[in-house]
């Protein structure tokens, strides 16, 4: 998690790592990523963490379908970077095309691994339309593996559209992290007793598609 | 060997969480069983939800142990029903705690509580972090004794009433006790600060936090032992259990049961086991037979 | 950058030992001296020699931090002569402090000091665990005052009152700088006990003793702050410190200089010295010019 | 430091340490080590330590000549055992030969590894008189070192006997050892800056020469 002293506290995933510097990609999305944004070489955050289980591939065999709705692309460079496998795609969904950059940016060599699908809703660049639907379009028997990380009704859709392939299947969910050691409880998983902050962010589907369905706890108390 | 009873419940085994370590949601509950305790605790409850602070609201700390501002977060006593639901599925002892800013207030939940069968409450008396909460009930003797008498009356499970380090704790106690309390929950965390020495301030949000963990386990140590000599109670020490050597301090300080709360932040099904464990094998080492028999034994010297 | 003046007392730098670290014969201040403290703390010295707890009398926790019990050791006010003439030898401050059961014996050894010319007094009024001569004097904010104002009105050197974790610290410290101290140490150790699980008994003497090292850190940090957000006195601080960062909190939070007992346990030169120059990377790192400017940052928020 | 629960805490040189068995010899003095001695098998004490600075000889070029009184012999076993030396004598003076035990209980190993003279005060076994007289009829050009552990009068006897030579000369100390951690200050080396339980209990000649004229402080507040 990132402090902003003063401010708030904010699970960002890592996006990349390098040289002992850590990079986040974030949405301003209320007072604390704003803060974040606003601040300048030199200026000091705290840092917790690295928290909860990592989530890469390892295996030479397997073919992996990434699937990422606005900012849920975070984490991918770095995933594909650590990661080994044979194929990996990524099918990015924004809103509209502002929101696209290169996924290079950190590591130009991660550029060689990975195939990239764009999708913008407004139609300006790539795909017309979401991200999902961008993923209707894609032959899934091509892969052993898809990894969805995005808005919640995005990660639903998926694990209900792969219901009866044999992918194995994971979602990077968002819930309320608020402490990040298993304490507090506000990253409960509905209906499964994991925590997000200790045995997520990434769950199997199958895990998790209860709670999927339900309001999302970012916003519970 | 390792069967206890305190303020009338009976457990398998002396090991609870204690309060604020989840327990504000059923899907808590469960996990807090999958950890291996003989009972759970949930965090405390308030007549209506409350927020709590924004993050950081827990910090661990370079020098030990956690400090924590969480603010009493809670979903408000209608939780209570499914928190005992879920309890009883696993046939599992469930104590309600309770926060409240008066009388009425710890009246409201409890009798929440007892509605729904909880098998006991524990009267949070001592947040020393959430203004109006806390330790300002709980330094004053006659404070403790209104409330609990209060919850007392009014409802039919045992009272435990969990107090904090002050002053006057052994008073405090024995007017918990004097007012009808089946048992008393020592101790609370301990009133502290930390600062970020590069960002040169405070880290909590709120400022102010409880100290947990490691540090503040001789002190519960002593407390435990001061009020066990003065009133012989049921006591569930807690503050700084980790493995069971810290458990056995507090038995033999004069502890019936204790509570878990930092220790579960790594690891909790593995540190549960290996406390129980622990416990079972060193009452063969020292030669005792049942776990009640070296409840205060330290006060022999 | 590090000289700072606290009580009216200049210092090369912010660093002193705290009480009861050696310093009741000549050849302790010399050792201290050499641990580079630009002020040495005499131990807590009583009108009378006294004898003092059998061993066990400071144990190490498994937990972390000490626990002791020395039971204020001491060989008279006589001693203080000679411990004011070899700090002398080094041109390096010392101060007195004083232990007594009244006000009659805290004036009593304040005059052995002011007639030696000591730099400063600092009276003990909160040792956790000799009968007497500690927290029952500091918990009640009218002893405070009485005792230190007794104090002042007889002596011309410096007062400094030390005062340990309670309930109405705050309170003390205000009766204690109306009653004319000029700086405040705190805190002392906090009473705790440990116990032996093998042998089932306590391992102190005494049974009860004094907690002090890191895990005493974030308390005496909240104390610090709370003081000097009442009073902005020349604050001491005084628990836990055992590296720069734990020393820049102290400052951070309101104190102008800081004590260092348990730390001086392993390699204390390198301890005093890590502090120190840890201290001025730290002000440059995060821009500061003068120490003083970083006294009570913390509270900037 | 040995402790002997709600009785006492003892400071005990190790005499041997073998198959995680820690040895003591010790003389029943007061009220502690004669608890101590009464303990059985199963009992429980409590060990703190090894505290202080070890002594031993690592050179193979030099040789050793220890003087022992009384009960100083406790820690020899043990020095000998860990040294490495060319040639090792020891001289151990007791009052009454019911004093005198076995040496090499502890590792018959150790009995090629030094030479024995033995002296009794009341002259009933080995040199009649103490063994600082002993010690007058041993030529010292023979040694390098030479280690004393005994009373206080013994090691200021040796002290100022060996002033003149070119040996190395040291003394184990006893001063009363109430922390053993360098806080409490009881166990302070008069007009000196050293603390016994850190520096000591070894020391060289010059540094306590004067520690030694002066009254022990076992015996101070
Ligand atoms: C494991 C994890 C990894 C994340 N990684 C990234 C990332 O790499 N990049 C990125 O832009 N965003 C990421 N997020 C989301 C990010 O944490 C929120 O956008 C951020 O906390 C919003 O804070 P704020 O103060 O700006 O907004 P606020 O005004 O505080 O809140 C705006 C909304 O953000 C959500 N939110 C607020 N606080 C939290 C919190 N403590 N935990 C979870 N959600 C919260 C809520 O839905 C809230 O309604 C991640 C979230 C999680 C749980
Ligand atoms: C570094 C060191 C190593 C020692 N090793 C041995 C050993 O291997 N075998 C052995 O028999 N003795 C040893 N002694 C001496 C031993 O510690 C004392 O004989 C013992 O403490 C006496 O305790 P008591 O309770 O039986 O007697 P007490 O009645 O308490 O005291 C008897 C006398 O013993 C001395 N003494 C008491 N307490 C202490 C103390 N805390 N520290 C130092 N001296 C004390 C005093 O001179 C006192 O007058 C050693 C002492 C030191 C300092
Ligand atoms: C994150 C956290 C939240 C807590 N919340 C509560 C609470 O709601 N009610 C309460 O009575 N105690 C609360 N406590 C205090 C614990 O119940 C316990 O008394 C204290 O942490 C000492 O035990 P420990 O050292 O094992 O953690 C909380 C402690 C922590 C660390
Ligand atoms: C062995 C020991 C002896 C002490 N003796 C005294 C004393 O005589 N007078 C006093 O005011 N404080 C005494 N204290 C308390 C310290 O001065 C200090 O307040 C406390 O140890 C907290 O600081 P620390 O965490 O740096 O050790 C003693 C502490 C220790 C560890
Ligand atoms: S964020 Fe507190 S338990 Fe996960
Ligand atoms: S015995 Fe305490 S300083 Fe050496």
């Amino acid at each position: 998690m990132v402090w902003v002293p003063r401010v708030d506290e904010i699970p960002l995933s890592i996006a990349f790592l390098d040289n002992n510097i850590i990079y986040f990609l974030f949405k301003v999305k209320g007072l604390g990523t704003e803060t974040l944004s606003k601040m300048c070489k030199g200026e000091i955050v705290g840092l917790k963490g690295p928290l909860g289980r990592g989530f890469i591939v390892e295996d030479y065999t397997k073919s992996v379908l990434v699937i990422a709705g606005g900012i849920g692309i975070a984490p991918i460079p770095f995933f594909i970077y650590r990661s080994k496998y044979k194929k990996l795609d990524v099918v990015w969904g924004v809103k509209r095309r502002e929101e696209l950059f290169d996924l290079n940016i950190f590591n130009q060599d991660i550029g060689d691994r990975y195939r990239l699908f764009m999708a913008t809703e407004d139609c300006s660049y790539g795909f017309c339309g979401t991200a999902l639907e961008r993923l209707k379009n894609i032959p899934l028997e091509d892969y052993d593996i898809i990894l969805a990380v995005g808005p919640q009704p995005m990660l639903k859709g998926v694990c209900e559209y792969i219901r009866n392939t044999n992918l194995e299947a994971y979602v990077a969910l968002e819930t309320m992290v608020k402490c990040g050691i298993g304490l507090c409880g506000s990253c409960f998983i509905r209906s499964s007793n994991k925590l997000l902050c200790i045995d997520g962010p990434v769950f199997r589907c199958d895990e998790v598609i209860q709670h999927l369905g339900k309001t999302n706890n970012s916003k519970n108390i | 060997m390792l069967e206890t009873v305190v303020a009338t419940i009976s457990l398998r085994h002396p090991v609870m969480n204690a309060s604020g370590i989840l327990g504000t949601h059923r899907e808590h509950i469960s996990r807090l069983v999958s950890y291996g305790l003989a009972a759970v605790v949930t965090k405390t409850i308030t007549p209506e939800p409350r927020e709590g602070y924004n993050p950081p609201i827990i910090v661990e700390l370079p020098t030990g142990g956690l400090i924590n501002a969480v603010g009493l977060e809670n979903p408000g006593k209608n939780v209570i029903k499914e928190l005992v639901e879920e309890a009883k599925k696993y046939s599992i002892p469930i104590i309600v705690s309770i926060g409240g800013r008066n009388e009425d207030e710890f009246i409201e939940v409890a009798v929440e509580a007892d509605m729904n069968k909880a098998d006991a409450v524990e009267l949070n008396l001592s947040c020393p972090h959430t203004k109006g909460y806390g330790v300002e009930i709980g330094v004053d003797p006659k404070n403790v004794y209104s409330v609990v008498k209060a919850v007392v009356s009014t409802i039919k499970i045992p009272v435990v009433a969990k107090l904090g380090l002050s002053d006057r704790v052994v008073e405090s106690a024995e007017k918990a006790l004097e007012a009808g309390a089946k048992g008393l929950t020592l101790i609370n965390t301990i009133k502290a600060i930390y600062i970020d020495v590069y960002s040169l301030k405070p880290v909590l949000t709120n400022i102010y936090g409880g100290l947990s963990g490691t540090p503040i386990h001789p002190i519960a140590v002593r407390i435990v032992y001061d009020v066990y000599k003065e009133t012989k109670a049921d006591i569930i020490g807690c503050g700084g259990v980790v493995n069971w050597q810290t458990a056995a301090e507090m038995i033999l300080a004069g502890a019936k049961a204790i509570q878990v709360g930092t220790a579960l932040m790594r690891d909790p099904k593995r540190i549960v086991e290996d406390i129980v464990k622990g416990l079972s094998e060193w009452l063969e080492t020292i030669g005792i037979k049942e776990i009640s028999q070296a409840v205060g034994l330290a006060h022999k010297v």
